[in-house]
């Protein structure tokens, strides 16, 4: 049992980094998964360097979504928007360490679809690539 | 008689471990699992039987139509239905539902109608009738219930006024369990003017269930939650309702006649069912209505009464539990929905998952209910026949080890 | 590579007797036998992995989500489709064209508009565009074919004017066994704007199909004419055709959210799958699929040209025979229709029946054919991967024997 | 082989008894099977004291239809309407004396059908007790 969530996850999920909301973003998004009610919302500060200054996210939901969402802010930080858009799904899931089933895998990318909201803008948002054959 | 371990031998997918444990299948109002005779027989069918039905002049098909609609007659019984005619082969609960809002609402709901539900219904008994409601200018009420799931029978008595064509309830909430007063809300809609249909996806499995007694006009049933397999589902209609409706699915078997410009219909039940119909699964559902009635249904009321009362002491004890639904065991069937704490029901899921334990966590299809409850999210353990105290101690220490981790 | 002795060993039903004699199993455009694998995928699925699907987070769940979209994937790639997001999940052929006539047709045919057939269409493909036609206001109009099934290509050119907003059209007659010329009927459709779906029933279980190079619209199949089991069907439809059709059954499953008020649908193709779906039976035609990949469907095809040729030539050495379709056994899929002097085709069934010989008598479906052949009925001998020349052999002798019975 | 369609019934079909079209029958009834395009009338004549006269049955299909409805005919003569009401499927089958399948028993049963039919007239006609569970 203790090995299934781990240590890094429940401190995330208890701890959360960067949580709450920036006064100012230059980029935020929402999204949530409506299968479990879990919310996300992350706001950036871009400078003019296009580096990420400042992150912040929002939002509730179970601990893989608040603990991923904890997790890939602090990716984030110092990041330019080119490598934010870089960051992946093994991204996410190295990070956690565990392994999901397919339901718990959307709790899991949920802020990192969020995140590709903010970076891109809804129009110009790359297909899903979820469409392994 | 009945006697768990003895039927627990009958199902072959819970002797298995998950992830080292021993499974503990708590998930039956989702879908429950299947004897022995039910798979052996369908297996069997194909081993022997198997032909295409109803027009075949050789001895396969003779069979094979024979014990499809043996089937039939053995669920007509099983309902009570006067008449096999009044059975109907599906997919599913849903299907069910849709039949009756496309072949009679499409015909008898209007404008400025109303179609009535109440608020703890499963989407199957929502989404369809809001469809009718747009196409046709009809609108959507709901009866009130309370946060245990109890109807509020006042409000019944002023919603039902003389738009009223159609109640649509469930028997038995997926969620919070709730039996609701179905004789009522039968005999009080009726006399208002209004067409009946029941939801018994979860009711249907679980409790006797006597359609001429409770006059029900429309009755849904999903075989898969009873013992059957998957890809069978029964509508039950009153004969002279289904003798007007005009039919759904059109093509083969549902018709007497057809030329280049028209077509006659079948008779009952076969107006309703186009096509090739779901042969095996019929057989496999006939076979799970023989292994039900060789429990007994009263008897298998009993025990998921007996269980619910042992799961609604011991779940209680789990410090930070928060259970849905009534309280009285006699009031309720075999699903319990509950929180724990401010832990999310997911994760709650996947640490029972990880000991074995196998619950359901979401909004069980039952949005508009969760809204009511204002959460979005509750975890769900759900009883039938093969289920045993020792995996309710199971669940509850699990919990209790969940709370410390995720509280920490 | 293909051997029929070995395939036949697969098929438990084919080893048993009827009325003491061997059975010959000659009715498989009705329906197909099963193979064992297909058996068994099935029967070990309810051992030990079932669980409703897509919801769930437990491990029976996981394994029967993924078990029941890979076979998804197989479906898709067996027709060549872009994307199993293509690929909806029906009971049957029937409910396949049903749904693109309720969700596609209530939304794009209007009064005035055309719906164009042929005339060796099955029932299937007839009923439910009459039924459109007669909602909307649209008319049905029917492509000539002559006494061999044959399409007359100048008819099409006239008929295709601009009112014709959908054709639908066979693969294959379910009587006479013509195939149609798809491309050709396919793309001259597009040329006029239409919409077309193809009834692959009979052509999708014996001949090579890829959605893709013929650019068909939509496709529909049943999964218990190609080995599958019963329950289960496909409908294939080009992405950006299912995307922007509303849905047809609702219920759970289908949705994403759902408010008192609305609903809002899910991703393709489970937009069009409501309520808990056919899972073993989508299992058991994946296995089926892999079963006819493994075999070569050019090998099956090539396998019923040659069974086809030996039967055209035994069968017409019975005196006063009268064989229905092509002559060319490359124009026709494995299904012969026939009459034998003024004998009626039930009595002819019957006698055969009685020697132990499976074939169809009557209308097979398809009455306004019938109609234009000028007989109330026919008898039909339809073949697949285990039937063999020996098996046309005893059919050709009992005909014989039966003509001088009932000759007397 | 030659057991199964049994010398009687091929006699009826080959040789029909009672077959044709009354000038001006009293009663008559037509119906049809469209599953197989078996077609049977049968046509009375009954007299005054309501026995029946004469019968003749016209039209075309299987075997069985053909020779069962010669051989209801044989029955029906020298009958009273009431005593051809009391005919039942037992007789017809007796008559038949082979067993057949439910899509065959529609054909053997169609012409005692059109007999209900003709004699009670159809919106008379008792139901079907086609329904034993
Ligand atoms: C050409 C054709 N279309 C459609 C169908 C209907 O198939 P199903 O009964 O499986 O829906 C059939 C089956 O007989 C057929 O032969
Ligand atoms: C109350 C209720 N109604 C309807 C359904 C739908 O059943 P099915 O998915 O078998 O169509 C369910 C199943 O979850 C249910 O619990």
């Amino acid at each position: 049992m203790d090995d299934f969530y781990r240590e890094n996850i429940l401190d995330h999920y208890r701890h959360p980094h960067n949580k709450g909301e920036l006064a100012q973003p230059t980029h935020t998004h929402q999204e949530d998964n409506p299968l479990c009610g879990d919310v996300i919302r992350i706001d950036l500060d871009v400078n003019e360097n296009d580096v990420i200054d400042q992150v912040g996210f929002s939002g509730e939901g179970c601990a893989i979504s608040q603990a991923s969402a904890s997790m890939l802010t602090e990716m984030l930080e110092g990041k330019t928007l080119e490598e934010a858009k870089q960051l992946g799904k093994e991204d996410i899931l190295a990070a956690l360490g565990i392994e999901l089933g397919p339901v718990r895998l959307k709790c899991a990318l949920l802020s990192l679809k969020v995140l590709k909201g903010a970076v891109y803008g809804l129009s110009s948002l790359p297909d899903d690539e979820d469409e392994d054959w | 008689m009945f006697d768990v371990d003895v039927i627990r031998q009958d199902f072959p997918i819970l002797h298995q471990q998950v992830n080292g444990k021993p499974l503990v299948y708590l998930d039956s109002a989702a879908s429950s699992q299947k004897p022995l005779p039910v798979i052996q027989a369908m297996d069997e069918y194909y081993r022997t039987t198997h032909a295409n039905v109803h027009r075949g002049i050789y001895q396969l098909s003779e069979r094979a139509t024979e014990a499809y609609e043996n089937a039939r007659k053995k669920i007509a019984r099983f309902i009570n239905a006067r008449s096999w005619r009044e059975v109907v082969f599906t997919r599913n609960a849903t299907e069910s539902i849709n039949l009756v809002a496309y072949a009679w609402g499409r015909h008898h709901v209007k404008a400025g109608d109303t179609i009535l539900l109440t608020e703890v219904e499963h989407h199957a008994n929502i989404v369809p009738w809001q469809q009718l409601a747009a196409e046709t200018g009809a609108s959507v009420a709901y009866l009130p219930v309370d946060e245990r799931g109890c109807c509020d029978m006042a409000a019944l008595e002023l919603l039902l006024d003389n738009t009223v064509k159609l109640v649509a309830f469930t028997q038995m909430s997926n969620v919070l369990g709730t039996i609701l007063p179905a004789e009522e809300i039968i005999a009080r809609s009726h006399a208002a003017g209004a067409v009946v249909l029941m939801d018994g996806a979860q009711g249907v499995p679980h409790m006797a269930t006597d359609v001429q007694a409770l006059d029900v006009d429309f009755l849904a049933i999903s075989g898969h939650k009873m013992l059957g397999p998957t890809g069978i589902g029964i509508l039950y209609g009153k004969r002279h309702i289904l003798e007007e409706m005009p039919p759904f699915l059109t093509g083969g078997e549902m018709i007497r006649r057809v030329t280049k410009d028209s077509a006659e219909w079948n008779d009952l039940p076969w107006k309703f069912e186009a096509g090739t119909p779901a042969i095996a699964e019929a057989i496999g559902l006939g076979v799970a209505v023989d292994y039900l009635n060789r429990l007994d249904m009263h008897s298998v009321r009993q025990h998921e009464i007996d269980l619910m009362s042992y799961a609604l002491r011991r779940l209680s004890q789990v410090e930070g539990i928060c259970l849905y639904g009534p309280h009285d065991p006699t009031a309720r069937g075999g699903a319990i929905a509950f929180n724990l704490g401010d832990t999310h029901a997911h994760d709650l899921a996947s640490i029972l998952d990880h000991e074995g334990i196998a619950i359901r966590a979401g909004h069980h299809c039952a949005m508009p209910l969760h809204q009511k409850l204002g959460v979005p999210a509750t975890a769900r353990a759900s009883f039938y026949v093969y289920n045993q105290p020792s995996e309710v101690d199971r669940l509850a220490e699990v919990l209790e080890m969940a709370r410390q981790l995720l509280e920490g």
